[in-house]
């Protein structure tokens, strides 16, 4: 494992202050929590926009912290979700009077640890929904999930129903339209090599020189099919497929895509990728509103990248181009 | 049966023993069907429980109770976190201003508390996870006018060990379905240490 | 080499049209050329800013063109500068009848083929001056360069100035701004893995399993050093102390820092580092006023970092906060 | 010596061939002080050129070196690319308007590609770089009524040799500083090959 790390067991510490110091007049740290939230919280009158879940995904979750964007994100350890706890310190720091909106990853931990965390808040008095994004087509069950997975589409959904918020919507207004995002939008991930957790030591799976996996899972988990490396092309036809015969996309429909890269995936590749599935989405008479290229939602040092294509209402267009001061979402 | 403060300090005391020398065992069943962190999940969990308990004057069980529920739920994590967390608080909640804990708030505490598993993690038994050991071991709570503690532990371990039969369909294990034949779930077998340590203390008491 | 490409030797095409497709309304390419230009190129009456160098940097250079910063970047073959021919398309059509500045990294080859597009353009009647930019306080010469290299450290130059040719400065104070923020920069890397040219096909160099190398070029060039691998809270402290060795850095100056990943760094890494060098400079009474940590100026694949401190004064202040609307330099 | 159009482009054909010839051995020259790829860079950009100048019609040699000097400038890539072309354009400029180059027309057009590549690679003589070469080929022109073909070659070989005993101080060679010593400069060898053509040229015309 070749890391720059101090304490395996440290880096989420470590990692937080580093942010903090990075961004001393836009973030805070809750103290003695994990959570992350924007300097100016609660905003009064605001549904407050929570997200979180475990580290390793940089800039997720903590990136999208900021105006137009989240307003806290709660940090686990790599790969695992925050407990409710956590979550819950995150709930009242944010809480505006209007209450709070969980986005959350449809993980198994994630998503019974922010229920929990949930119930403790409305406990306490405090209005609390959520939506659960799974936008994963690759498996319907996972090693870490019952359903699809939350993965990269997520941030897409971050900045939706942070733009709705930031406009002043009520926390059903909200809820709404994050329902409409989560239900628009589709992703798939492939890779061509593992990753490491600090605390593991060792990649957490194999794959030979030549193979690659499509469908793989944000902290490695099994895919679909394991084979032999082929072109990009071939690689952004067979992830763009998959999404399009899960998704009701007709002539004319317009969409955002987002080209993600897994951590240790030259940017250039993301590009070659983005030339295929613009070029297939455009063959298809599919319009394309806008295009985001780059590391969204990583797994660590893993290489590969994932493709996620959200269609577009007038709504929807609107929110995704309001504005963004989220240190990893500036527009 | 009866349970004091002291006495449910004690069936934790005896959780976390059983947990602790079966640390090993509980990852090694995790990492057969799931991510190899029960036992290491369970070992932190209770440990901090037991330090906490240990560490401060209790005037009711509830509270008790209550302080190991907030401590599961922020120590154990994953998934069972805020499984066995959501258990206990609801037990609390339930046995609130009841001291000592009678048989009967036992098993009304006892009633909630799975209610609280089942509706957290959308789980209904036969789905391979603790809901099996928790269902009976509720049932047997439910159906009996004077709790015999042998037969406590007896359920539980039957029980646990049926999980092995069962294909799973929640949770981590069920990615691994077929698979997950002839492999005790863990979030079973550590329930089963917690009713086993339950009967223990019953035994100790009766 | 695992890689998600077509041909190797059609990577910079192939990614040239992925950006494009990704930013039709930001940029164009120059027909013919490896040359991308903001979408309204010529500005008329602004200074035309031209940079570029080889790919394989992304997002630098073309990330860096839009409004507020370059009008225009040339793409090499991956490590290669490009050629006279395309760098002088380029200046031609940036320029917006005030003339056109250059800001080049100093490696040989670049400034060689920079300077003879110069003299091209110059010879056609366009006004055209210059920058190089040696940030890299490593080492003295390189296997690439007569002089120091220019690394990170060029895209804090490329924001500074382009905001200063922005606002309308004659070529003359864009020339001004860029010496001094040329001036005021230093930088330097590390790495813990080699990177791949595609058309190559293998690593560059070996680094044993436990060893890292300090002073590494962004190119894979040899650096300072190489040692095993030390902690993070080492690591950043050696590279701030090598910056500071070679700055004249009073108590109470102000500086930008820039934690900037090589390629395949989890973002995780380059906050842990951020945390210690924040640290550092604040015990020494150096007051932080802006921090960048991200991937800015890459190596392909290359697991590493580097670190730049920018000494600032009011201008360079105003100048670093002007707005950009560069695909990867937004603010 | 004379040079008319067809002269120039068999100048140019014969550097071509010399240099295919020698594209590994050029390679290996760069790979011991260098980053491997002067003879790639060198049998790429010559190729274009003779390409170039075979398929159009030229009035005068200063067009036929100008388009040389682009077409390096655009194929060659690297140092030694913007380094030949500023050399042959300069070449080009100088003898504008003069057709055929006689000895003097030569010698100038030298003396201006000479001073090109110093200026282009602020390089001056005795830091290991073709510098090394064309210097003591132009101080030959300069110093001969009578140009000799077999002289311009010995003249730029015995430079070319000479190189090995020279420390590198610019371009890439310089890296590796006291380690250049031995090897002959990639770039050094390449022009030597240039005027070796040169010479066959001339000897074929006079
Ligand atoms: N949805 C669920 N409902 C009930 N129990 C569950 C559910 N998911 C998991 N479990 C229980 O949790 C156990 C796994 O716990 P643990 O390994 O600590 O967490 P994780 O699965 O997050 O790694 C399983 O063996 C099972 O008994
Ligand atoms: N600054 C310079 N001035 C003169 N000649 C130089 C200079 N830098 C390099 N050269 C010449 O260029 C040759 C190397 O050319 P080449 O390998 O094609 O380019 P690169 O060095 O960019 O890989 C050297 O052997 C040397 O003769
Ligand atoms: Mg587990
Ligand atoms: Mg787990
Ligand atoms: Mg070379
Ligand atoms: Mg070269």
């Amino acid at each position: 494992m070749k890391k720059i790390i101090n304490d395996p067991n440290q880096v989420v510490q470590d990692m937080i202050e580093g942010m903090i110091a990075a961004y001393p007049n836009e973030l805070k740290q809750i103290s003695g929590t994990t959570a992350i939230t924007r300097s100016e919280a609660p905003v009064q009158g605001k549904v407050g926009l929570v997200s979180g879940g475990g580290s390793g995904h940089e800039p997720a979750h903590a990136g999208y912290v900021g105006k137009g964007m989240l307003d806290a994100a709660v940090l686990g350890e790599v790969f695992t979700s925050p407990t409710p706890d956590q979550i819950y310190e995150a709930i009242k720091a944010v809480d505006g009077g209007n209450g709070v909106f969980l986005i959350i990853k449809n993980y198994t931990g994630d998503v019974l640890n922010f229920e929990m965390a949930m119930e403790l808040a409305e406990a306490d008095g405090i209005q609390v929904d959520k939506v659960i994004v799974n936008d994963d087509v690759a498996v319907e069950d996972s090693s870490f999930t019952i359903g699809r997975r939350g993965i990269a589409g997520t941030v897409l959904v971050h900045k939706i129903v942070g733009a709705k918020a930031e406009h002043g919507a009520t926390l059903e207004e909200v809820k709404t339209v994050a329902e409409k995002a989560a239900g628009n939008i589709r992703s798939i991930g492939m890779a061509l090599t593992p990753c490491t957790v600090p605390a593991a030591g060792k990649p957490s799976f194999q794959l030979a020189e030549d193979e690659m996996e499509i469908g793989i899972g944000i902290h490695g988990e099994a895919g679909i099919e394991r084979k032999p490396i082929t072109t990009a092309d071939e690689i952004a036809s067979e992830l763009t497929e998959k999404i399009l015969a899960d998704m009701n996309l007709n002539n004319n429909e317009e969409v955002a895509i987002m080209v993600n890269g897994l951590g240790a995936t030259p940017e250039m590749e993301l590009y070659i990728i983005n030339k295929k599935v613009n070029q297939l989405l455009t063959e298809k008479g599919i319009q394309i509103y806008k295009t985001f290229v780059g590391e969204y939602m990583t797994a660590l040092e893993m290489t590969g990248c994932s493709v996620t294509l959200l269609k577009l209402d007038d709504e929807l267009k609107e929110l995704l181009n309001a504005k963004s001061e989220a240190p990893a979402f500036r527009n | 049966m009866e349970l004091q403060v002291e006495d449910t300090i004690q069936w934790l005391e005896k959780s976390n023993e059983k947990i602790q020398q079966n640390k090993d065992y509980l990852t090694a069943l995790d990492q057969a069907i799931g991510d190899s962190d029960h036992g290491i999940n369970m070992s932190r969990g209770f440990q901090e429980v037991v330090n906490q308990v240990k560490s401060k004057q209790y005037d009711t069980v509830s509270d008790v109770l209550k302080d190991t529920a907030m401590t599961l739920m922020s120590k154990v994590g994953g998934a069972s976190g805020p499984l066995f967390g959501t258990a206990f608080l609801r037990f609390s909640m339930r046995v609130k201003g009841i001291d000592p804990i009678s048989q009967d708030a036992f098993t009304k505490g006892m009633e909630d508390a799975l209610a609280g598993i089942i509706q957290r993690g959308k789980a209904a038994t036969g789905e391979k996870t603790m809901v099996d050991v928790w269902s009976p071991v509720v049932d047997y709570f439910k159906g009996t006018t004077i709790v015999q503690a042998d037969e406590v532990a007896q359920t539980a371990k039957k029980a646990m060990e049926q999980t092995k039969e069962i294909t799973a369909t929640k949770g981590r294990a069920s990615y691994f379905k077929e698979k997950s034949i002839g492999h005790i779930d863990p979030g079973a077998a550590s329930s089963f240490y917690i009713f086993e340590a339950l009967s223990e203390v019953i035994k100790g008491e009766g």
